[in-house]
């Protein structure tokens, strides 16, 4: 079973290999690796300064899908984690007691310097704060971003990140690479990361279409990629958006469902969006089940995290610091609640969805608390089918396919009656 | 309101820790119809505000096993710690009735959308989620602190038209300086003495200043001192011990019961953090009394797992604790699913066996009815300590 | 005749419905085999057969005379006969294996000694049981050969002392799993007309009326026209995909027959428990089920009552008894059985312990409705749990406590609600 | 009438456990030390009652009244034991009772009816480090005794059943009362009961080796508590850890079942005799 290549997935794959190359190389060249996290990162800011950004949240979901998260995780435990903790860091630390084997199988360098970029999810502070006490010799630089309590963003947000970003996060970053901060390099990548931005969009947007030509979830993961992490700001990433914008309008044109491992998908059954990270130990696994049935995802919560565009974001070369404080407040997980049942509401209504479903991840506080409730605003609201599964993100202790199964068997039997017997067609 | 007898004393505290109702709360608010009820959940923050807005601050901790958790179960996946379903619980059967408002301190992930499913369930009420900054220098943390501050003073005056004003904040604030330095002779006792002051009802009289107000509650500790020293108890062969990691939901009566039943004298602990959260005495006279409060939790507060630990070592703070409470270890208790507690246990853990202070760790949740375990675990701690050495 | 079938293979019960082309039920069967899903499938439906069989004599008797006003006193009887004769055919083998086991025990002397007991403790559980059968203390649907069967051991051999007693368990264990399994060839006809002569001496009247009924019921074709299974074993089924459906769906669907304005399904089985919401044409729109752990679900209560060796019907009763609940702190059912004899021997009343037992598996379940999405109007409450008085007591109180006035359904049957909706799936076949 | 020894060093230790009863009788100052062991199946019985007439039997079989004993310590869930002076903590009398054969031990593993404790000690035999397991009873010996009879043998022919095994059941985290159907339909399925055993002590090992690693165990590791008779698991044990390249000694301690019991004996003298100290 693999999956059919298309030329921007080749493309995404290259960027990868090479930019783990760089990472590999960089006693030779002598550039300094910042780890830094993928809801409001500031990758142009690192690549301002010529660093290499390394996610370790990345780390952790490759480490989940090359099947080796079980035991980093038991590494972690035995050094002292708890088994009811995020199992992303418990994967991080274990890899990284184990000698720091990235995907490609190659060690990766220790971080020069530990950004801190505290976003949507508490949990990030306490990770770095144990990746301190790992990596002694880093440098460590606490970015806070405020919540969205009141809905909205408050300007003495703005100003507090503004505030950091001035006195704590650039002269570190100026001390660690030994150069000075060029608010012009800034801006020119800035510039390419609303440009591949605006493809992206498109290209989520093109799930309207009936079949939806993407699969926004298990698709998703994979179309997100290159801008949610190591590339925003890169002109290749612009290439890649182009590419796969190019690729999904000629399956909109001949009427094409989405590419799924076995192939394209044949007849669009359901309509589905999802909100939860997915599952990483058995993606292939998960997946089928889903394709198998004829569901697509035409949303997903999940690849929002790493910057909501189509609600209208872009990075922006005016105000580049203005531009990143406000894109960190706008993550995903940094919305208030009612914000985000919003957001679904009107993904189910404009993605014309038949059903709604929650992956909830039994390790992963800041995506799972309030889900339930979610869940019963939506189906209050809107009348639409939902459900509910349980699954973790890299733990493979926690996916018990059975039990999934189980679940959304009755899950796609009850979308079944409803189009069956209330005409709630797709 | 004066006691005789310590006893008739502590039942008190008791009877307010068992009403789920908060009576003493709505009584209180019934007096003046400008008064309001403030229910904040763990760990901090800064009463005084309310106070000065004629607000009564309360603690929402929780309800232990004092509820049944029928409701709440619908709002929390098994896997999330166990507080919010019965603060949902509280307030969907209607216990929460007579609060005006709720502040959602920053404190972990589980809380913070806590606040957000308040807003969705209580549209009519005052909701605030309550950032504290993760930056120390003042005119940047300290900057966007003071505003939130003020942000919050004005939305307070918005309930009850009561402005925040100087010289009524300054009071404010020093009668909760009074608070605290009660309380901190009251830990001091119980450090010296916990044959006479078990750690029950420490926590009980602690819970109190939680629930009372202020005017009520210092003078019923001065109360408390009087009648502590009439006590006559003799000292158990008990080891002596530190409870860390408690300080959001609170672990049941029995379980720290049991812990001191098993052996061990619990002579400092976290479960009410927010009483000692400031550790120096507020200034009381400047004409920024909000600025004075930003300053206290900037420069002066305690260490806690929800703050970013910069350069001051969270173990070490700990291991300056053992020592100045001649503790003879650390018990980690924290609460099952707690993402601030749990993730700061490794490093913590680390940092005792550096000192060479002993310890051992376990998870709970508040309405926990089965000790054996924990029995077992700090009886074992106590024997070990005291038949080996 | 067109009929269709329903099996619910559960995790410690099967079931199976029979109904007619008007969606009406016409006979139901249960086993507790556990060993393979094809074999208990198959003695389910069996059963049901039987019970079709018996009910169609009766609906006939019914019509051709009716006159006699006693026939729906009489073919109970009947059947309590038949059963007591299946019973004893399975109660005959049993014997008869426990007996070749005992006699490959190398020390004979024990091997002699254990025969005599088994002797007399034979006879007595076959007179008892026999009893129980005949005065309809027991009625087929809700006791189970084991059950009946291992109570009364258990009880026999309790003082024995330990090397005895050990043994004698070991053997009773080796031998009940294989009978148990086997599927034994009932004749239908052979065995009700059996049954006919161990009527009563005042119904032998009836004798000579019945027995051509039966002889012409026997031969009746019941095969159905379609067929679909659901439950916890349906995936082990060798069944085609179209005949195979969520136990979700057919729960709910099931509760709609049985009271077509439920809107909240609870459904209380051996291992797992669902909460389910319905719309108005008994259409599932949202769930939830529990893990798999048994605290929780009726093997907690069989768990419960084989600690205490009664039998799980009994429980329900004692609980209804208790002057208050017992506080119970174990979730675990293993714990709680520990809690249970600590608590007996601290001197608690069993009667107060059991209600303490029954509350919290309820209040686990209530857990679980609220995560579906709390309790509705009407509220029907199936399963093989629905059977416990106690259980239905907490569940009535808990629901007007926290949900206030709703109305609350339990049917006598509510053991047979997934099988009955599969069987009505099958009739519409709509989907 | 008997009369009271004097200058006797007797102690008794009661170990109350959820299934069994051990009492372990000892000459605190002799060499052996051991004089007499019993493990009694409570089997719905009243403990309290039990416990009394099994310490009336020990005392007659060794021409000994109550009196006779310096320190009668328990032990478990030995609260309920009347006539005791002293109560100590399960791990702390099977680090003992261990500590007594194998001053050398390292770890200890009590495997009872419910719990397992594992413990690491310092070489004064002084526990270090514990975890034991928690609220789930999946894996515990009382877990063991439900498949053995769910499949037809005694506990004794478990271990012995399990060495026979060539093709163990794969098995995980199975709940203790719902095994039944698991094990039901292994028998069903054709499966040999000797490899549906060793599949559940792997599963049981599996977790064994867990809570070793939580606590990082050292060589050699002692196993105490009546699962330590079955064989079958230890060599079980033994196995899994090779497997994992753990490198640990593993072994079970002579009188397993009864550690806790002589622990709870020897702790008995050691405070008797201190308290005797301070009373000079
Ligand atoms: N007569 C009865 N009285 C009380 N409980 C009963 C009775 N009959 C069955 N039960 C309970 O019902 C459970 C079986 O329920 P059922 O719905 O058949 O489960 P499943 O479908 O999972 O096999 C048993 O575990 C038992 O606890
Ligand atoms: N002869 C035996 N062979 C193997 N295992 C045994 C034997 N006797 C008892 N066991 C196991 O030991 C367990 C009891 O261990 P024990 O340490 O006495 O527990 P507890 O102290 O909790 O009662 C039983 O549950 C059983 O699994
Ligand atoms: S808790 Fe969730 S959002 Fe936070 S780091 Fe872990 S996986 Fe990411
Ligand atoms: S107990 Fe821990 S995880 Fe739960 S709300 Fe409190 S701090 Fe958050
Ligand atoms: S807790 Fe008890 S009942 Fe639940 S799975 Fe574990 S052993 Fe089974």
């Amino acid at each position: 079973m693999t999956i059919q290549k298309e030329n921007s997935m080749l493309q995404q794959k290259q960027m990868l290999a090479d930019h783990f190359i760089e990472l590999t190389q960089v006693q030779e060249t002598g550039k300094k690796v910042v780890y830094t996290f993928v809801p409001g990162n500031l990758t142009e800011l690192i690549y301002a300064f010529d660093m290499l950004p390394v996610y370790p949240e990345i780390n952790a979901l490759q480490s989940g899908m090359r099947k080796q998260s079980g035991d980093y995780i038991r590494e972690a435990e035995e050094y002292g984690f708890s088994e009811d903790v995020c199992s992303y860091v418990k994967c991080d630390v274990g890899m990284m007691l184990q000698g720091n084997i990235g995907p490609t199988g190659q060690k990766l360098p220790p971080p020069d310097l530990l950004l801190l970029s505290y976003t949507g999810c508490f949990v990030f502070m306490k990770w770095f704060e144990n990746l301190k006490y790992l990596y002694p010799d880093a440098e460590i630089a606490m970015l806070h971003i405020p919540y969205q309590e009141s809905g909205r963003i408050e300007p003495n947000a703005m100003q507090y990140i503004k505030d950091q970003l001035t006195t704590e996060v650039i002269p570190k970053f100026e001390r660690v690479s030994g150069k000075k901060f060029d608010p012009d390099k800034l801006a020119s990548k800035m510039m390419l990361s609303a440009q591949a931005e605006d493809l992206l969009v498109k290209v989520f947007d093109s799930a309207q279409n009936k079949p939806s030509p993407i699969d926004a979830y298990f698709g998703g993961v994979y179309y997100i990629g290159p801008i949610f992490t190591a590339f925003r700001g890169s002109q290749a990433c612009v290439d890649y958006y182009q590419e796969l914008h190019k690729e999904v309008e000629y399956r909109v044109a001949n009427g094409l469902g989405p590419i799924t491992p076995d192939g394209t998908l044949k007849e669009e059954k359901f309509r589905l969006v999802v909100e939860g990270p997915p599952n990483w130990t058995h993606f292939r696994n998960f997946w089928k089940i889903f394709y198998d049935m004829g569901a697509v995802f035409v949303a997903s919560s999940y690849t929002k995290v790493g910057g909501l565009y189509d609600e209208g974001f872009r990075h922006s070369p005016e105000d580049a610091l203005g531009s990143l404080a406000e894109y960190c407040l706008g993550c995903y997980t940094n919305r208030n609640l009612p914000q985000r049942v919003d957001m679904l509401d009107n993904w189910i209504t404009k993605y014309q969805a038949n059903g709604f479903l929650v992956n909830s991840i039994k390790s992963c506080n800041s995506f799972s608390a309030g889900q339930l409730v979610i869940m019963r605003e939506l189906e209050r609201r809107l009348e639409i089918p939902v459900g509910f599964i349980e699954t973790d993100l890299v733990d493979p202790r926690y996916y018990s396919f059975s039990n999934i199964k189980n679940r959304l068997d009755s899950f796609f039997q009850m979308l079944e009656q409803r189009t069956l017997y209330t005409g709630i067609t797709s | 309101m004066k006691f005789d007898n310590f006893s008739e004393a502590i039942q008190h505290a008791r009877t307010l820790f068992e009403d789920i109702s908060f009576s003493y709360a709505s009584n209180w608010k019934k007096q003046n119809s400008t008064r309001h009820i403030i229910g904040f959940l763990p760990i901090y923050i800064p009463r005084e505000i309310i106070h000065s807005a004629n607000m009564l601050p309360v603690g929402i901790f929780g309800a232990g096993d004092r509820i049944p958790v029928v409701h709440g179960d619908a709002y929390f996946q098994s896997y999330i710690c166990h507080l919010p379903r019965t603060v949902i619980e509280l307030a969907k059967s209607g216990h929460l009735n007579d609060f005006d408002g709720f502040i959602f301190p920053a404190i972990c992930d589980v809380i913070r959308n806590l606040s957000g499913i308040f807003m969705l369930d209580n549209k009519q009420k005052f909701i605030r989620y309550l950032d504290y900054p993760q930056n120390f220098e003042g005119n940047v943390g300290g900057k966007f602190y003071r505003q939130e501050l003020n942000r919050l003073s004005t939305d307070l005056e918005k309930l009850n038209g009561k402005k925040v004003i100087t010289n009524e904040l300054n009071h404010s604030i020093s009668i909760y300086n009074e608070q605290r330095r009660l309380l901190k002779l009251l830990g001091d006792f119980r450090s010296e003495f916990p044959h006479k002051l078990s750690a029950v009802d420490y926590y009980l009289i602690q819970r109190t200043a939680h629930t009372m107000c202020v005017e009520d509650f210092n003078p019923y500790l001065e109360n408390i001192f009087l009648l502590l020293d009439k006590l006559d108890v003799e000292p158990e062969d008990k080891i002596r011990v530190i409870i860390s990691g408690s300080f959001c939901e609170q672990p049941p009566i029995g379980l720290i019961k049991t812990i001191e039943n098993a052996g061990c004298y619990i002579v400092e602990d976290d479960l009410q953090l927010n009483l000692n959260w400031i550790t120096k005495e507020i200034p009381t006279d400047t004409d920024d009394p909000i600025g004075a409060l930003v300053d206290a939790y900037i420069n002066h507060s305690i260490f806690s797992s929800t703050v970013y630990e910069g350069d001051k070592p969270k173990g070490d703070q700990l291991a300056e604790q053992v020592k100045d409470r001649k503790a003879d270890g650390v018990v980690f208790c924290a609460p099952s699913f707690c993402d601030p507690a749990l993730l700061d246990r490794p490093q913590l853990e680390k940092a005792m066996d550096k000192h060479h202070i002993r310890h051992f760790s376990f998870q709970y949740h508040e309405n926990l009815g089965q000790f054996h375990v924990i029995k077992e675990q700090a009886g074992t701690f106590a024997d070990t300590i005291k038949l080996w050495e | 005749m067109k009929v269709y079938l329903g099996i619910d293979l559960g995790s410690t019960t099967s079931k199976a419905v029979i109904i007619d082309e008007h969606n009406r039920i016409i006979g139901r069967g249960i086993t507790n085999t556990r060993s393979n899903y094809k074999i208990a499938a198959d003695i389910a439906r069996m059963e049901a057969e039987f019970n079709s069989r018996l009910m169609i004599v009766y609906q006939r008797l019914k019509i051709d005379f009716p006159e006699e006003i006693e026939w729906q006193n009489v073919l109970p009887i009947l059947e309590n006969r038949f059963q007591y004769l299946q019973f004893k055919t399975r109660f005959d083998h049993l014997s008869e294996t426990m007996i070749t086991q005992v006699n490959q025990l190398e020390n004979k002397d024990q091997c002699k000694k254990i025969l005599n007991l088994l002797t007399t403790i034979f006879y007595d559980i076959e007179e008892s049981i026999k009893q129980k059968f005949f005065t309809g203390k027991t009625s087929g649907t809700s006791e189970f050969f084991r059950d009946l069967f291992s109570v009364a051991y258990l009880h026999a051999i309790e003082d024995f002392d330990k090397t005895i007693f050990d043994l004698m368990t070991a053997i009773y264990d080796r031998s009940i799993t294989p009978v148990e399994n086997q599927i034994i060839d009932f004749n239908f006809e052979e065995l009700t007309i059996r049954a006919l002569d161990l009527l009563p001496d005042e119904m032998q009247t009836y004798h000579s009326r019945i027995l051509p009924y039966l002889e012409e019921v026997s031969n009746i074709d019941l095969a159905p026209e379609d067929y679909i299974g659901t439950g916890y074993g349906r995936q082990l089924l060798p069944f085609e995909k179209k005949h195979i459906k969520s136990e979700i769906l057919c729960h709910a669907f099931g509760a709609h027959a049985y009271f077509p304005k439920t809107r909240t399904v609870l459904d209380i089985g051996g291992q797992d428990t669902k909460a389910i919401q319905v719309d108005s044409q008994g259409f599932v729109t949202s769930f939830q089920m529990n893990d798999r752990c048994a605290a929780g679900c009726g093997r907690y209560l069989g768990y419960i009552a084989d600690e205490m060796n009664i039998s799980v019907s009994e429980l329900g009763p004692i609980a209804m008894e208790a002057d208050y609940e017992t506080n119970i702190c174990s979730t675990c059912t293993v714990f709680a059985g520990a809690e249970l004899r600590e608590q007996l021997n601290l001197g608690e009343r069993k009667e107060n312990i059991l209600a303490g037992l029954h509350k919290a598996i309820v209040q686990r379940a209530f857990a679980l409705l609220a995560r579906s999405g709390g309790v509705r109007d009407e509220f029907t409450f199936t399963g093989g749990v629905a059977r416990n008085p106690a259980v239905v007591k907490y569940v009535t109180q808990m629901v007007t406590e926290n949900y206030g006035k709703i109305k609350i359904n339990s049917h006598p049957d509510s053991i047979f609600t997934g099988a009955l909706g599969a069987a009505l799936f099958s009739a519409t076949r709509k989907i | 009438m008997k009369m009271v020894k004097n200058n006797c060093n007797y102690t008794l230790g009661i170990d109350v456990g959820s299934s069994y009863i051990k009492i372990a009788l000892v000459d605190y100052k002799a060499d052996p030390a051991i004089i007499e062991l019993v493990n009694e199946k409570i089997r719905k019985r009243n403990p309290s009652l039990l416990i009394e007439k099994i310490i009336d039997n020990i005392l007659k079989k060794h021409n000994l009244v109550y009196e006779d004993l310096i320190y009668v310590a328990s032990t478990g869930e030995g609260e309920l034991v009347e006539r005791k002076r002293g109560h100590f903590y399960s791990m702390t009398t099977h680090a003992r009772g261990t500590y007594h054969y194998h001053p050398d031990a390292k770890t200890v593993v009590d495997m009872g009816a419910l719990f397992c404790r594992v413990m690491s000690l310092e070489s004064t035999g002084q526990v270090k480090n514990y975890a034991m397991t928690g609220q789930c009873a999946s894996g515990s010996g009382q877990f063991l005794e439900n498949i053995t009879r769910y499949l037809g043998v005694t506990i004794d022919e478990v271990g012995p059943l399990s060495l026979q095994s060539t093709d163990p059941v794969r098995t995980s985290g199975i709940c203790a009362v719902l095994a039944e159907t698991d094990v039901i339909n292994m028998v069903s399925q054709g499966l040999q009961t000797q490899d549906i055993i060793k599949g559940i002590h792997q599963s049981i090992a599996r977790r064994i080796i867990k809570l070793l690693s939580k606590i990082k165990a050292e060589s050699p590791v002692v196993l105490t508590g009546g699962m330590a008779m079955d064989v079958g698991l230890v060599a079980t044990i033994q196995e899994l850890n090779d497997e994992k390249n753990k490198g640990l000694e593993i072994f079970a301690v002579k009188n397993c079942y009864a550690a806790g019991a002589i622990g709870a004996a020897l702790w008995g003298g050691f405070r008797h005799f201190k308290l005797l100290e301070t009373q000079t």
